[in-house]
């Protein structure tokens, strides 16, 4: 079966500087893939290009086998939209503060389907149940709201174009971690539900193995290793994933353990 | 080449650029004016064509327009800023004697402004209570009041009232002369130094909140030090450039302080001049003023990145 | 050494008085290394600042906090800049903003030696650079005269711990000093520091809202929930012990490393402060095992734990 | 957005003192013709310098003409003619700034370019060479101000722009395919709007200075016309007559509409934080 999503050689520069370098990963229809990196390792950046904020200065991106193409006009980026879609990892500031939730979210709609008000408002009202927020909160502006229902909020809005994938580009990681295990459960029932694809960008190495299969690791704009994320975490192989895995406190954990050498500038 | 030269290279040619592109503004704008200034050059008599035709000659007011801003901007870059309509003199000439009394009456008003803003923003944001809120209270007052009226409340109080100062003209000798500009200087000081003093108020509170002071008073840092070393140090950069960029305005706003005091300085002459429509005084008066302006604002610029060491070449932050 | 005894802070918010700190006590030994440990709103960031002294303008604070017996709170001017110049010093999360920008590393580090001690410049760049070896920064005479902004986020946390050092506290404050950082940067500092502490013989109070990590690097760890500590126990005794529902919901629901589970069991609702908690036990909105109890009254802090139902649940 | 309280602060409550100064001056300018016992511009020369009495009740000027009724019409231009340059100046900028900021590129680089010349033009000067070059009067001088505040209002937004715009809910909104024009005109301006609203006012204070001054360099409202500017310029003559009243009850207007400005400014300003 062809990936739902494929990255082949993706690169990024900046003037000299090389965001990414050489990144290549497929995406399982239905699946979930694991982006995991620290800062600098370009894992933004990729999500960037994946959504068409960015452009490749090398390599292509294939949804569903066809390359994409420049998402120039408006009217390319609803296309793409309806097949990719972005949750971010701020809560905060994804939402318009002058904005009520429902208008948020029909405000999607709109833009994606020629769907009447009332069409538009059961929409709206199905996919505040998806995500758990009740109609006092559609009512209500993001400032009524705490991180984790906010981070809902964003959910449903990325789910209202209905895009085979979700980029989760640390969406939990601004969150209480009480918070952070309520989103990860609905992160999972909603694969379940609508067999969307998800790709996590993240640094938590434990939120990846909570809801991915698959996974990369970056470092420094390019893949260093790739496979079963379960794999990678129980058996890493590049010195640079066995430092990242050592570095996640637990039980017997000792702090800077994974030290191998002396701390870079 | 050092970031500290090429910095400097930038700047001088940021200045070189604006400056030509104002002289192109000042000088297209009088070109675009209505009216004739052969009009004016004959003071509206009927001339005889042959008059005319010579006056149109000697002011080159019939070649191209490039050509003219050439031979303007060329003749300014020898020091010769052209010949009055009205006097028939040069400008340069015209200009040496106001320009004296219009410097001194800025360095006089920048020194107050300096000063009294500064202290009075320190002193505010330090005293919490009682001494800020007299204090805010006043410059709010101070930032409502325009120079003009300064002017005319100080004249009916000390001069025509109290009769400590003169009421008009720039005096002789030097004492004598700041004493005659002390009211002016005063007139043109008030609302900028409102203005000095409620922004140094502010960078400094801005400043006593930042997480870094924090750090020096959890060190045990007494507090006076905390102060001098930490607060006011981070704070002089911000308070510089607001300060520079308002004396850098007192350019302008000598002008109707000229006039409300009757001073026979640039500002004064420029109005007469406008009033007289005589365009190359105009002309001239604007490009000095627009240039002591941009100056005067690149050397903030410039005093900026020296005592800011966190700027990174290329740009500010 | 620190005893803190029914410490309780209110901050005026727009004027208005909001508790975040309702009812704390605890105590840190010599040497002792002891993890507040909560989310968003518990008051543990506060609970450091209180005992430095450092709550925001028009706070008010009472109870008892005593430091090797001298009571904080009644510090005069004078006896408090003492007390922060020989007894504690304070980390923050982010160093970046903590250190004065426009001034060089150099500056940071000796300025409080020089000030309070009355050292000479070299003696104290001396004993500068050989802090910065000890945190792992070896040319330490470059990096005095280099200004912040030429650091990483890394090894400008490492400067602050040399700095904090630099006045050989008794008590380190460490509010959140890893969380700005990436994991392996943090797994650096946190390395360098737990192992100063233990050289140099400096008690801390390290305050995160990462219940693993402060597993880790302390020897005891109290779980404050809504301005109330809600358990205190030994990290030896961290996953096996924990007896407040709310510790072991944080245990459980946090993903882990080693194994996947199809759904995280979760504690319902959100985190609350202090001054939204309702009466009666502040987590009994969030408890799987509450009873009308908990609702009516808010249960006494014994033997190291705060809830009613502890007898039958653990 | 939330339902409008009442401040409750002591900051808060001067700011709707101002705001209720400022409403009632305007009133007082709406309703001139109703409100002023004289015709403004009528000269009666044998009752020059009256003080106040039960028909001039603040008394006369050099003409004779009321001036308490002068100051009423006053009030007219005096409080339209910043209005206008605050209006003029503020949507061009506003439009200028959002532009730039949203395209980018040539367009930002063309426009920073214009606004960088058109800061060597500090405001009354600008206005002075305009009025030099098209005649003194209230239109000019209004049209050359609001110009010179161009550059002013277009850095503040367009740097207010970019941070907005560099928010994750607008990159949602672009990665949503939203048109750019939508987003700017139902997100990003509604977003900056205090903002706007709070240097708006601001401006006015400013405006309101600078044209008086114009006034009072005679480049402005020209007399006879009723203007408070214009006031305080053709009353000082008679300050050495010992009849200060003229240009200071005009300038004392002009103070406080100015100060009610500034503190209503700095209100919204701290309330956009």
């Amino acid at each position: 079966m062809t990936p739902i999503l494929e990255a082949q050689g993706l690169r990024k520069t900046f003037g000299g500087n090389v965001a990414v370098a050489d990144v290549s990963f497929a995406l399982a229809r239905g699946g979930s893939l694991g982006i995991v990196g620290e800062s600098g390792s370009g894992k933004t950046t990729t999500a960037r290009m994946l959504v068409g904020l960015e452009v490749p200065t090398q390599g292509r991106i294939l949804f569903d086998g066809e390359p994409l193409e420049r998402a120039r006009s408006t009217a390319r980026r609803r296309e793409r939209a309806r097949g990719i879609q972005m949750v971010f990892q701020d809560p905060y500031s994804s939402l318009d503060r002058r904005q009520t939730i429902a208008s948020c979210l029909d405000e999607v709609l709109r833009v994606h389907f020629p769907m009447s008000a009332e069409q538009r408002a059961a929409r709206v009202s199905e996919l505040a149940d998806l995500v758990g927020l009740d109609d006092r909160m559609l009512r209500g502006r993001p400032g009524a709201l705490s991180g984790g229902q906010r981070q809902r909020v964003a959910i449903a809005r990325a789910l209202a174009a209905e895009p085979e994938v979700l980029i989760l580009d640390e969406a939990v990681a601004a969150l209480d971690v009480s918070i952070q295990a309520q989103v990860l459960n609905l992160l999972a029932d909603i694969r379940e539900r609508t067999s969307i694809s998800y790709i996590l960008i993240s640094h938590d190495l434990a939120v990846v193995r909570q809801i991915t299969e698959e996974a990369v690791v970056m470092y420094q704009g390019a893949v260093v290793e790739s496979g079963p994320t379960a794999k990678i975490l129980d058996e890493p192989q590049h010195e640079y994933t066995r430092r990242l895995r050592a570095s996640v406190p637990g039980p017997g954990w000792v702090p800077g353990k994974a030290l191998a050498s002396g701390g870079a500038a | 080449m050092s970031e500290l030269g090429k910095f400097l290279i930038r700047k001088l040619f940021g200045l070189v650029a604006t400056l030509l592109a104002a002289s192109f503004v000042v000088f297209g704008a009088t070109a675009l004016a209505p009216g004739d200034p052969i009009a004016v050059l004959t003071g509206g008599r009927s001339v005889d064509p042959e008059t005319i035709a010579s006056l149109r000659a000697h002011y080159h007011l019939d070649d191209p327009f490039l050509s003219r801003y050439w031979q303007w901007l060329t003749g300014i870059l020898h020091g010769d800023l052209g010949q009055s309509i009205i006097a028939r003199r040069d400008v340069s000439d015209l200009l040496a004697s106001r320009t004296e009394t219009t410097v001194l009456l800025v360095v006089y008003a920048a020194v107050l402004i300096l000063a009294a803003g500064i202290t009075l923003g320190i002193v505010a944001a330090l005293r919490k209570g009682a001494v800020d809120n007299v204090i805010m209270l006043g410059t709010t007052a101070g930032m409502a009041i325009p120079s003009f009226l300064t002017a005319i409340v100080l004249i009916v109080v000390f001069a025509t009232g109290l009769g400590w100062f003169p009421v008009f003209g720039p005096g002789d000798g030097f004492t004598d002369r700041l004493w005659h500009l002390t009211l002016p200087a005063i007139a043109l000081a008030v609302s900028s130094t409102a203005l000095v003093a409620r922004l140094t108020r502010a960078a400094i509170r801005e400043e006593l909140g930042k997480e870094h002071v924090e750090t020096a008073i959890s060190r045990g840092i007494p507090r006076r030090l905390v102060v001098r070393r930490h607060v006011l140090r981070n704070a002089m950069v911000p308070i510089t450039t607001v300060s520079g960029l308002t004396v850098a305005g007192l350019v302008v706003g000598s002008l109707v302080v000229e006039r409300a005091f009757s001073l026979n300085g640039i500002g004064a002459f420029l109005i007469d001049s406008v009033t007289k429509s005589d365009y190359p005084v105009v002309q001239a008066i604007v490009l000095l003023l627009v240039a002591t302006f941009v100056v005067l604002n690149t050397l903030v610029d410039v005093l900026y990145r020296l005592i800011d060491s966190r700027i990174e070449p290329g740009g500010r932050g | 050494m620190l005893e803190i005894k029914n410490l309780r802070v209110r901050l005026r918010v727009e004027g208005e008085p909001r508790t975040v700190i309702h009812d704390t006590s605890f105590t840190i030994g010599a040497g002792e290394a002891f993890g507040l440990i909560g989310e968003s709103g518990s008051g543990k960031s506060m609970t450091a600042r209180a005992v430095a002294r450092l709550l925001p303008e028009g706070a008010e604070c009472t109870g008892e906090i005593a430091f090797a017996g001298k009571p904080v709170l009644a510090l005069k001017p004078d006896e408090l800049r003492r007390y922060r110049v020989d007894d504690v010093a304070m980390i923050f999360q982010d160093p970046r903003a903590s250190i004065n920008p426009v001034r060089t590393v150099g500056d940071f580090l000796t300025e409080a030696a020089r000030t309070n001690f009355g050292m000479r410049r070299r003696e104290a760049e001396d004993k500068a650079v050989a802090l910065l070896a000890e945190v792992g920064i070896a040319d330490g005479g470059r990096r005095l005269k280099q200004h912040p902004h030429q650091l990483s986020g890394g090894l400008l946390q490492r400067v602050m711990i040399a700095s904090a050092l630099m006045g050989d506290p008794k008590l380190l404050l460490a509010d959140e000093p890893t969380t700005a950082l990436d994991v392996t940067t943090q797994s650096e500092v946190m390395g360098i520091l737990n192992r100063l502490r233990a050289e140099h013989g400096v008690a801390m109070l390290f305050i995160t809202h990462d219940l693993e990590l402060a597993g880790a690097v302390c020897d005891r760890i109290g779980v404050m929930y809504a301005g109330s500590i809600v358990e205190t126990l030994s990290s030896d005794a961290l996953h096996e012990a924990a007896r407040h529902p709310y510790t072991q919901g944080l245990l459980t629901s946090r993903p882990s490393l080693t194994a996947t589970t199809r759904r995280l069991p979760v504690i319902p609702g959100k985190p609350l402060s202090a001054f939204e908690a309702p009466g009666g036990c502040a987590f009994a909105p969030r408890c799987a095992h509450v009873i009308a109890q908990c609702r009516e009254s808010g249960p006494e802090f014994v033997d190291g734990v705060r809830c009613h139902r502890v007898g039958e649940l653990s | 957005m939330t339902a409008i309280a009442l401040p409750r602060t002591a900051a808060g409550r001067t700011g709707i003192v101002a705001l209720g100064v400022v409403l009632l001056l305007a009133l007082v300018g709406l309703l001139a013709p109703w409100l002023a016992p004289h015709d403004p511009n009528e000269i009666n020369l044998m009752d020059a310098f009256q003080g106040n009495s039960a028909t001039h009740p603040l008394g006369t000027d050099a003409s004779g003409r009321d001036l308490l009724s002068r100051l009423i019409w006053g009030a007219r231009s005096s409080l339209a003619g910043p209005l206008l340059v605050v209006v003029l100046a503020t949507v061009l900028g506003v439009a200028i700034a959002v532009a730039s900021a949203w395209r980018g590129g040539w367009l930002d680089a063309v426009v920073s370019r214009c606004v960088d010349v058109l800061f060597a033009f500090p405001g009354v000067l600008l206005a002075i060479l305009v009025v030099a070059l098209f005649g003194a009067g209230l239109t000019v001088a209004v049209v050359a101000l609001a110009i010179s505040y161009v550059p002013y209002i277009a850095r503040l937004v367009r740097s207010a722009a970019l941070r907005e715009q560099a928010q994750p809910y607008i990159t949602a909104l672009t990665i949503q395919g939203v048109g750019g024009f939508a987003i700017c005109r139902r997100h990003l301006i509604p977003n900056l709007l205090p903002l706007i609203l709070a240097q708006s006012t601001l401006t006015f204070g400013y405006a309101m200075v600078d044209l008086a001054a114009i006034s009072f360099l005679g480049l402005g409202v020209q007399p006879p016309t009723a203007d408070w500017g214009v006031m305080v310029s053709s009353g000082q003559p008679s300050i050495l007559q010992g009849f200060p009243q003229e240009s200071l009850y005009a300038g004392a207007l002009i103070v406080v509409v100015v100060a009610a400005f500034n503190l209503l400014g700095d209100r919204l300003d701290e309330w956009t934080r």
